[in-house]
């Protein structure tokens, strides 16, 4: 790394470097878990249920005698993708929808109000509980059901701004230009608009994986024998006085991961605010 | 330790006044923690066990169970006899026997209540009683039950809680017009005779029972039962929480504690934790017919379903699952079923003869299957996730789908799935209900499973109007043999009721059939 | 704008919206597979028995016919009968929604309060130690799981340290706030959170303002710039993400309620989802659609009386 | 032969206020700001054209007109013959690179997310004006034309300052070759100092390019120096119209007057106290009757408030909308 | 000759600290006369508002006041929280360039002004209710009684700017600071209000500090007036001294940027290049960069102000003074 970018990085707000640091480490643990992990998270070995953590099993075992450093570690995996998936759908989606929404106005607009008014005023949990049981538990359904209703909070963030920006002169500029309206939308006004989007996407994904570890407690998030952090706090619930350690490790990881999206965000806001 | 003082004078008014009870000899109000709250409490037109449970605790049938669950004691009855041909049912009333708002239980009370539960229109539960064909009253002490073929379990089945003895003029007066309507306004604050009243009920939280003072039971002691004053049912969904609030001293008693923390209550010594023998089994129910989705289904051939037997280790999966609290069940019908044969496990874990037998069946390189489980449930999680584990060694890629209870029931209903967990308990003390659903075919299917045998519909068919018990015994035992060694099954292990119950409560039991027996119970004083 | 146009032009809004609600939720309840008489009879039923049962819930009949009853039920405050408990659907939303509306309330109350100081000294310590600290603690408890914090508090101040019942409700008012406090301190943990970075944000972006300025170029005390200028204009924007959440509050107070054991909608909703309750789930979700349209519109008003440009 | 290259013809345009579903249920009168109220106006080929007024005047509504970023409600703006209403697909893109609009605020007016290269390249790409090749060439040449940088071009905005952005949006605008450019309030963001480069810029280009300009602004000396005639705007018509030098001397309606009057003079030495103009702007929403001026108007009289006055002769090329023939300053 | 009412000597107001810390005003010196209005002219950066607020520290969060306000014989900058409240609003008040924004917009104008009169009044509630619509009509709001249960929002640009002043005057201030009072309006209402100021300068017997970068505000307005340029005062005199003769070249460019009557469609006599940040201010006098005369001491060295009554921080002031004014030519209207 040169000398112009250690000081370019200094500059960069603390919150922005700490958590770009979780969350690049929690990456790389997710995309190699096999690398960090020292057995197999399937693995049971039922001599050693319950064991607490040891040399040999650092963050112990749990009942069925699997290693919970390893399962917490190829967990990453999983609530990584989670912490994606279940948010890329709905801020592609809605970021589309918002912005057409913001740049059309007028009718669409007042329709778009009502959908938004609809799908907030029905309980949230309540309708993926119902979607996924629709659909069937699992992640790819979690997804859906998450997707289905999270898109509407990116739309009304980005309409919302997008309406800010099309009143700016350089949106008339682009219309006095003789710029088509999909151009002016989606290379001019989407660029500008869409940052409050991605901070908000951030906290977002560590909304998710408290999500799914929640449809995880009530058995429709991430299905057995896959480690979740969310479906191993749930399993270690009932070890909480005997064998702390099942669900205390994996809370760990899910407040670090939180804290690294957290930051980055209010970091990301931090920078764009100064930019403006 | 700080407190607001407002609610510390709320308390100190509420220990008062439980110390003040408990000064009485053997009297107080239990407090029994709860993993869902009752629905409805009519004992023809429900359907659950939370409901089932406690019932008996209102209602009082003719006949009582032991309390070992195989036989059947004196009731509002106190004799009873089957005729030789076992087509009458000849039973004595008690003297004296009111329901709880004081008026006295009639012979028409009963030939009312008798005739509503076998109405093929009500409920699920008729079939019980189907045999019946006409109850009569010779006179005002004598209920006579007519039968159109002999039923060796008719006995039993006026134990069970759908015969409960209603009061037919307060039913009656109930407002709607149709028989569910009545029912819907009686069930809101039931009367009936059982050791205790129905006080009050908040949904979701709390079902409070008040002693019945015009209960006809004395105890061993010689004084009125029930020795409590009230039973409170407290509904508490979350079981560490269940837990939490025994531990803290909220609550009496509580059921259905996860296997996982029995050794640890065991441990704690101001709890008594109680393992109740029951006629629960856990197993896992096959889908064997031919094909599935338009494919050959491997799991018709009897080969692979006995290597998935010989290969779950069904040890391990007794210390995964239920922490050592189980024992491999040796039939597919509880010990404490009457009838029940068989001793230890009927596969023994065996994984090269397991292996042997896949490499005769017709799927050498085994197959995928999946299984459905009950979402949220810890114990069937267990299970799928040990066999899945065990089951590879086989060649079989077990995938785990955790579902709802009303999509599993559909499933499972429409003989779509592959394979499912599975667990029982018997509702009457004979082995007919359980085998009727399990091995015989016309019921549903063996447990919708597609399983048949010529062999054991024929000789369930001769059980039930077989009045010799020694020839019913050799019939359950060549239908056991059958289902065991061929049916649609994995057997995996029985396990007893956990319920921990704070170290003076005293002579609580719940039966092996589930209910929920309050009459003799009292908390003792410290 | 007046005042009553703005509440007349809301209250308009809310029919469409809850049109969208009904159709959704009944949409919905029949796409989910399994019928409620195989639900409730369980595992042992007979065919013939469930064929009986969804007859006499008239679940046989077509779609379209069910639908036009149930909107005519609707519209006649009668939401049908629970099939699990057999009892009206509007006894079972009047003895549960109250419990999880106070719940929900006690922990938006408790949420601010948490909230509220902690903003304040955040903002105005802002990047120094106690900011940090601040940030720091509310993010923890915005990243742990509702039921494991549940479990905790439960642990430690029920079981352990005994200074709150272990779940349930108890009787009586006083009794009912006694036993909701935890359960509300567990529902208000991650809603203060978020609020108190949102109110953070807005009083550092209200403290530099002129009008701000202009108050202390006045020679006003501290405490009066702080609280008429300072605060009033930073819960503005704060205020609408309040109501916002509380909506979210009162749908996802499942959970929390599970933990607790508390006999609220939020529970009874799972319930009857799981148990193919249709009416009970129509009835609910109406219910809390209203419910929590009732909550925007007070957020509103409040905005309104804050911040008189609303009506404008 | 009049070399009119760009006319409005009685413009009026209305921005109505949302509708509620209750107002329209009560079926109450739809709301608007009447931003233009029958403007009528030439623009002559290679002259500057004024157009001065004080906020709510409508000035800007009418730029945005010129060039269709709004579409008028009634009346036509005809450019080289054709109503541009009429315009769309090709012919519309055409009009779009004859007439261009330059905007007021340095900050707003530029695409932040887009370097000076994008922009500009941008504009010639859509409009194919250069072959792929030639357009890092023109880029130099057009970021020479106003005198920016060559290095200027791989920058984002943010890098400029103000006059240096507004040269910038006039290169955007001289990327398509226009004939007529709308300057709407081009300076008024800058700095003293800094809208002296600017004005002189434009000033430069309009010789070197034989460019048309509108030039919209409030500040009356700025508009005094850089147009050939004047048009004052109040409440959405034009009162007046004069060469600028007629119109800054002689001033034939009582508002022009006004506004002379009320201008800040540059010489201490010259100070008055009096209040040139009494009271506020109306409401555009509730106009006033007769003429939009009366309620503030000095010299008004009965038919100021019942007769709308029409734009009349005053001299040649001068024409004003009032009552009176010649108002006296007051 | 009489005494300053205000005396600002070696002004400066830093914004963060350490090596990273910005001078927005560098050693900035004047006096305010009684009765005078003093203009403080600009271009945007220059530091004039900053100056303007520093006189009360009323920097944002991070901003440091250096040097000393003498008021009534004490220093502003050294108070203690208690008698900065009651010099601020009370002797010395202050209005702002958008009343929009420097009114709170969620409260009631009359909660505005009272709060005011409680601060700095004995009155009781009935008499500050009368006082507040007497100001009301004093800044010649009409219909004063009802407008004061209005909004903010409610009122148009004029007539908040005229509230503004209302609630600055409530406690008889004898000083008067303006920072860009009129900038956000129009020319007829700019003149209204410069005319309302001057008026109550005169009947209060106020003193004014008018912030403003319109030179034309500056020639209609003001008594003397100080041009700052980068954080510093660079000239400072009798308005129609400057005006007729600047004595430094940044004043000359500024008065030669303004068009005048008479000069129609020539080029203006423009200053080159934009005026320095904060962080970027050049060596020696902070203009060179920009100016005409510049020499190689303008380089090296920063010029002092010099000079009496009329002054000038310029070592070229010759040469300025040689080239004449720009606006001399210029004596027709506008």
């Amino acid at each position: 790394m040169t000398v112009m970018s250690v000081s370019r990085l200094r500059r960069l707000p603390r919150a922005f470097v700490f958590g770009a640091a979780i969350l690049i480490a929690s990456v790389i643990v997710a995309t190699f878990p096999s690398a960090f992990a020292p057995y197999d998270p399937l693995a049971m070995d039922y001599v050693n249920l319950l064991a607490p953590p040891s040399a040999a099993h650092p963050f112990g075992t749990d009942n069925f005698g699997r290693d919970v450093l390893s399962r917490v570690i190829h967990a990453y995996t999983i609530d990584m993708q989670i912490a994606l998936f279940a948010t890329l759908f709905p801020f592609i989606f809605g970021t589309i929808v918002g912005a057409i929404v913001g740049y059309v106005g007028g009718v669409t607009e007042s329709i778009f109000g009502r959908v938004v008014d609809a799908v907030i005023t029905f309980p949230f949990l309540v309708l993926v509980i119902a979607i996924v049981s629709v659909l069937g538990p699992g992640l790819i359904n979690m997804y859906i059901a998450i997707g289905v209703v999270g898109w509407v909070f990116y739309a009304r963030i980005i309409a919302a701004e997008v309406k800010v920006q099309k009143r700016l002169d350089y949106a008339d500029a682009g219309r006095a230009m003789g710029y088509t309206h999909a151009r002016i939308v989606f290379r001019h006004l989407l660029p500008n608009a869409i940052t409050p989007a991605v901070v908000y996407w951030m906290t977002d994904m560590a909304l998710a994986i408290l999500l799914g570890s929640s449809l995880g407690y009530l058995g429709l998030g991430a299905q057995p024998p896959a480690a979740e952090w969310g479906v191993q706090i749930a399993d270690g619930k009932n070890f909480m006085a005997t064998a702390w350690w099942i669900s205390v490790f994996p809370g760990f990881a899910i407040v670090l991961t939180g804290l690294g999206f957290s930051l980055l965000g209010d970091g990301l806001a931090e920078i764009l605010r100064g930019r403006k | 330790m700080t407190r607001l003082s407002l609610i510390a004078t709320t308390a100190a008014v509420l220990l008062s006044t439980t110390s003040l009870v408990q000064a009485q000899e053997r009297g107080g109000v239990m407090t029994y923690g709860r993993y869902a709250d009752s629905m409805f409490l009519d004992p023809v037109l429900n359907d659950a066990n939370v409901d089932i449970w406690i019932l008996s605790n209102m209602y009082d049938t003719l006949l009582l169970p032991t309390d070992d669950g195989q036989s059947v004691q004196a009731g509002l009855a106190t004799d009873w006899n089957v005729s030789d041909d076992g087509l009458t049912v000849t039973l004595t009333m008690r003297d004296g026997i009111m329901f709880s708002d004081g008026t006295p239980i009639t012979t028409e009370d009963v030939i009312w209540s008798l005739d509503r539960a076998r109405n093929p229109d009500n409920g699920i539960w008729n079939f019980l009683l189907a045999a019946v064909s006409e109850v009569t009253a010779p006179d005002d002490k004598t209920i006579e039950i007519k039968l159109a073929q002999p039923d060796p379990a008719i006995l039993p089945a006026l134990s069970v809680f759908n015969a409960a003895i209603m009061p037919k003029a307060a039913f009656e007066a109930m407002p709607g017009e149709t028989d569910l309507e009545k029912a819907t306004a009686f069930a809101e604050k039931p009367v009936g005779s059982g050791p205790f009243v129905f006080d009050s009920w908040e949904r979701g939280s709390t079902l409070k029972l008040v002693k019945n003072e015009h209960y006809w039971a004395d105890g061993a002691d010689g004084q009125k039962l029930p020795y409590l004053d009230g039973v409170t049912f407290e509904v508490i969904p979350d079981d560490a929480t269940r837990i939490l609030r025994v531990q803290s001293g909220e609550l009496d008693g509580a059921e259905l504690i996860p296997f996982a923390r029995v050794k640890e209550l065991q441990d704690d010594p101001n709890i008594n934790m109680e393992l109740f023998p029951s006629t629960r089994v856990a197993d896992i129910i096959i889908n064997v017919r031919p094909e599935l989705d338009g494919e050959p289904n491997p799991l018709s051939d009897v080969k692979v379903r006995q290597a998935m037997n010989y290969a779950a280790n069904k040890d391990a999966i007794i210390q995964v699952v239920t922490f050592g609290v189980g024992t491999p069940t040796s039939s597919f019908m509880s010990s404490t079923t009457p009838l029940h044969t068989g001793d230890g496990p009927v596969f023994p874990y065996d994984l090269e003869k397991a292996k042997q037998l896949m490499s005769e069946s017709g799927y050498p390189d085994g197959f995928t299957a999946s299984i459905l489980t009950l979402a949220g449930n810890q114990d069937e999680l267990g299970i799928a996730t040990a066999l899945q584990q065990m089951w590879s060694q086989i060649g079989i890629t077990l995938e785990i789908q955790q579902v709802d209870n009303a999509t599993r029931t559909e499933q499972y209903r429409n003989g779509t799935f592959d394979m499912r967990a599975g667990a029982w308990t018997n509702d009457i003390a004979d082995p007919n209900q359980i085998t009727s659903y399990f091995a015989y075919s016309p019921t549903i299917d063996a447990l919708h499973s597609g399983w048949k045998s010529e062999e054991v519909d024929k000789l369930f068919e001769e059980s039930q109007s077989e009045l010799d018990t020694d020839k019913r015994a050799e019939q359950y035992a060549r239908i056991q043999e059958v289902f065991n060694q061929e049916g649609p099954t994995v057997l995996l292990y029985e396990t007893p009721y956990p319920v921990a119950l704070q170290d003076n409560v005293k002579g609580f039991n719940q039966i092996p059939l589930g209910n929920n027996i309050f009459r003799e119970t009292y908390l003792e004083k410290e | 704008m007046s005042m009553t146009a703005f509440l007349g032009r809301r209250l308009l809004q809310l029919v469409p919206t809850l049109i969208f609600i009904l159709i959704v939720v009944f949409v919905l309840v029949r796409l989910l597979p399994g019928d409620p008489a195989s639900a409730v009879l369980g595992d042992r039923a007979l065919d013939a028995d469930v064929e009986r049962i969804n007859r006499e819930l008239g679940l046989d009949r077509s779609l379209p016919v069910q639908f036009v009853a149930f909107v005519k039920q609707v519209f006649t405050g009668n939401l049908g009968n629970s099939i699990s408990m057999k009892i009206p659907v509007t006894q079972l939303i009047a003895d549960r929604l109250p419990i999880t509306m106070l719940l929900t309330f006690m922990a938006a109350v408790i949420a601010v309060v948490m909230a509220v100081p902690l903003a304040f000294v955040a903002a105005l310590r802002r990047d120094r130690l106690e900011d940090s600290a601040i940030r720091g603690a509310f993010q923890v408890g915005l990243s742990m799981p509702v039921f494991y914090v549940g479990l905790i508090l439960l642990t430690v101040f029920g079981a352990k340290l005994r200074w709150f019942p272990v779940g349930g409700y108890g009787d009586g008012f006083l009794d009912h706030l006694y036993h909701l406090f935890l359960p509300a301190v567990t529902l208000a943990l991650s809603l203060s959170a978020i609020l108190m970075r949102n109110l953070r944000s807005a009083i550092i972006g209200v403290v530099d303002a002129e009008y701000v300025t202009f108050a202390r170029a006045k020679g006003l005390r501290a405490n009066l710039i702080l609280f008429r200028h300072i605060l009033r204009n930073a819960l503005i924007s704060t205020l609408a993400l309040f109501g916002l959440s509380i909506g979210t509050l009162l749908g996802g107070a499942v959970i929390t309620e599970t933990v607790f054991a508390v006999p609220g909608a939020g529970r009874l909703m799972v319930d009857s989802i799981y148990g193919r309750d249709y009416p009970v789930v129509q009835g609910l979700t109406i219910a809390l659609a209203v419910l929590v349209s009732v909550t925007f519109l007070l957020t509103d008003i409040l905005q309104a009386w804050l911040d008189p440009r609303v009506t404008k | 032969m009049s070399d009119t290259l760009l006319s409005a013809q009685d413009v009026s345009k209305d921005f109505a206020f949302g509708r509620s579903l209750l107002d329209v249920v009560k079926g109450a009168p739809i709301k608007a700001v009447h931003a233009l109220n029958g403007v009528s106006l030439d623009v002559k080929r290679g002259e500057t054209l004024g157009i001065v007024g004080e906020s709510g005047c409508g000035k800007s509504t009418l730029a945005r007109c010129l060039v269709r970023l709004h579409d008028c409600d009634g009346g036509r703006v005809v450019y080289d013959g054709t109503d541009i209403a009429t315009l769309s697909g090709a012919d519309r893109r055409a009009f779009n690179t004859k007439v261009q609009m330059i905007f007021q605020d340095p900050y707003s007016s530029l695409n932040p997310r887009m370097t000076v290269r994008q922009i500009l390249s941008e504009a010639l790409r859509v409009h194919n004006m250069r072959p792929k090749v030639e357009i890092d060439a023109r880029i130099a040449e057009l970021l020479d034309l106003v005198r920016l940088p060559q290095d200027a071009a791989d920058r984002l905005p943010h890098a400029f300052s103000g006059g240096q952005r507004q040269r910038i949006g006039i290169a955007r605008a001289l990327a398509v070759e226009p004939e007529v450019l709308v300057a709407d309030e081009l300076v008024s963001a800058l700095d003293v100092s800094v809208q002296a480069q600017v004005v002189n810029l434009l000033l430069e280009l309009q010789d070197r390019l034989s460019l048309t300009v509108v030039f919209v602004a409030h500040d009356l000396r700025l508009v005094r120096h850089i147009s050939h005639r004047v048009a004052v705007m109040y409440l959405g018509k034009v009162v007046e119209v004069a060469p600028t030098e007629t119109l800054f001397k002689a001033p034939k309606h009582p508002y022009t007057q006004a506004l002379l009057a009320a201008a800040p003079e540059v010489d201490p030495t010259r100070r008055t106290r009096r209040v040139a103009a009494k009271g506020e702007l109306p409401s555009p929403i509730n106009l006033p009757s007769g003429c939009l001026f009366h309620t503030r108007c000095p010299h008004a009289f009965d038919r100021c408030v019942s007769d709308v006055p029409q734009l009349t002769p005053r001299r040649p090329g001068h024409v004003a909308a009032c009552h009176l023939p010649d108002p006296e300053l007051p | 000759m009489t005494e300053p009412i205000l005396s600002v000597r070696n002004l400066t107001a830093t914004f963060g600290q350490g090596a990273s810390a910005l001078r927005a005003v560098n050693e900035v010196s004047f006096d305010v006369m009684p009765g005078e209005v003093l203009g403080l002219v600009g271009e945007s950066g220059s530091g004039k508002s900053v100056t303007l607020r520093s006189l009360l520290r009323l920097l944002p969060v991070g901003g440091h006041v250096g040097g000393s306000v003498s008021w009534h014989g004490k220093d502003i900058v050294r108070m203690t929280d208690a008698e900065l409240r009651a010099v601020r609003g009370g002797q010395i008040s202050m209005i702002f360039q958008e009343p929009m924004t420097a009114l709170n917009p969620v409260l009631p104008v009359r909660v505005q002004i009272e709060e005011n009169l409680r601060a700095h009044t004995q009155l009781d509630r009935k008499g500050r209710n009368a006082r507040a619509k007497e100001l009301m009509d004093l800044v010649g709001i009409p219909d004063s009684a009802r407008r004061l249960d209005e909004f903010p929002h409610q009122f148009s640009g004029g007539m908040r700017q005229r509230v503004m002043i209302a609630i600055a005057l409530a406690s008889d201030p004898k000083l008067l600071l303006a920072d860009e009072p009129t900038t956000a309006l129009d020319v007829t209402i700019q003149d209204q209000i410069l005319n309302l100021i001057l008026d109550l300068r005169d009947e209060l017997a106020m003193s004014v500090v008018l912030v403003t970068h319109d030179l034309g505000v500056v020639a209609a307005t003001c008594d003397r007036m100080a041009v700052m340029y980068a954080g510093r005062i660079v000239e400072e005199g009798d308005v129609t001294q400057v005006f007729a003769q600047p004595r430094h070249a940044y004043t000359r460019g500024l008065l030669g940027s303004i068009p005048q009557a008479g000069t129609e469609r020539s080029m203006l006599l423009s200053i080159d290049g934009t005026p320095p940040g904060l962080a970027a201010i050049p060596q020696g006098c902070a203009f060179n960069p920009r100016c005409d005369f510049a020499t190689d001491i303008c380089r090296r060295t920063r010029p002092h102000l010099t000079g009496d009554g009329h002054r000038a921080a310029c070592h070229n002031s010759d040469a300025v003074i040689a080239a004449g004014s720009p606006v001399k030519k210029a004596l027709s209207h506008v």
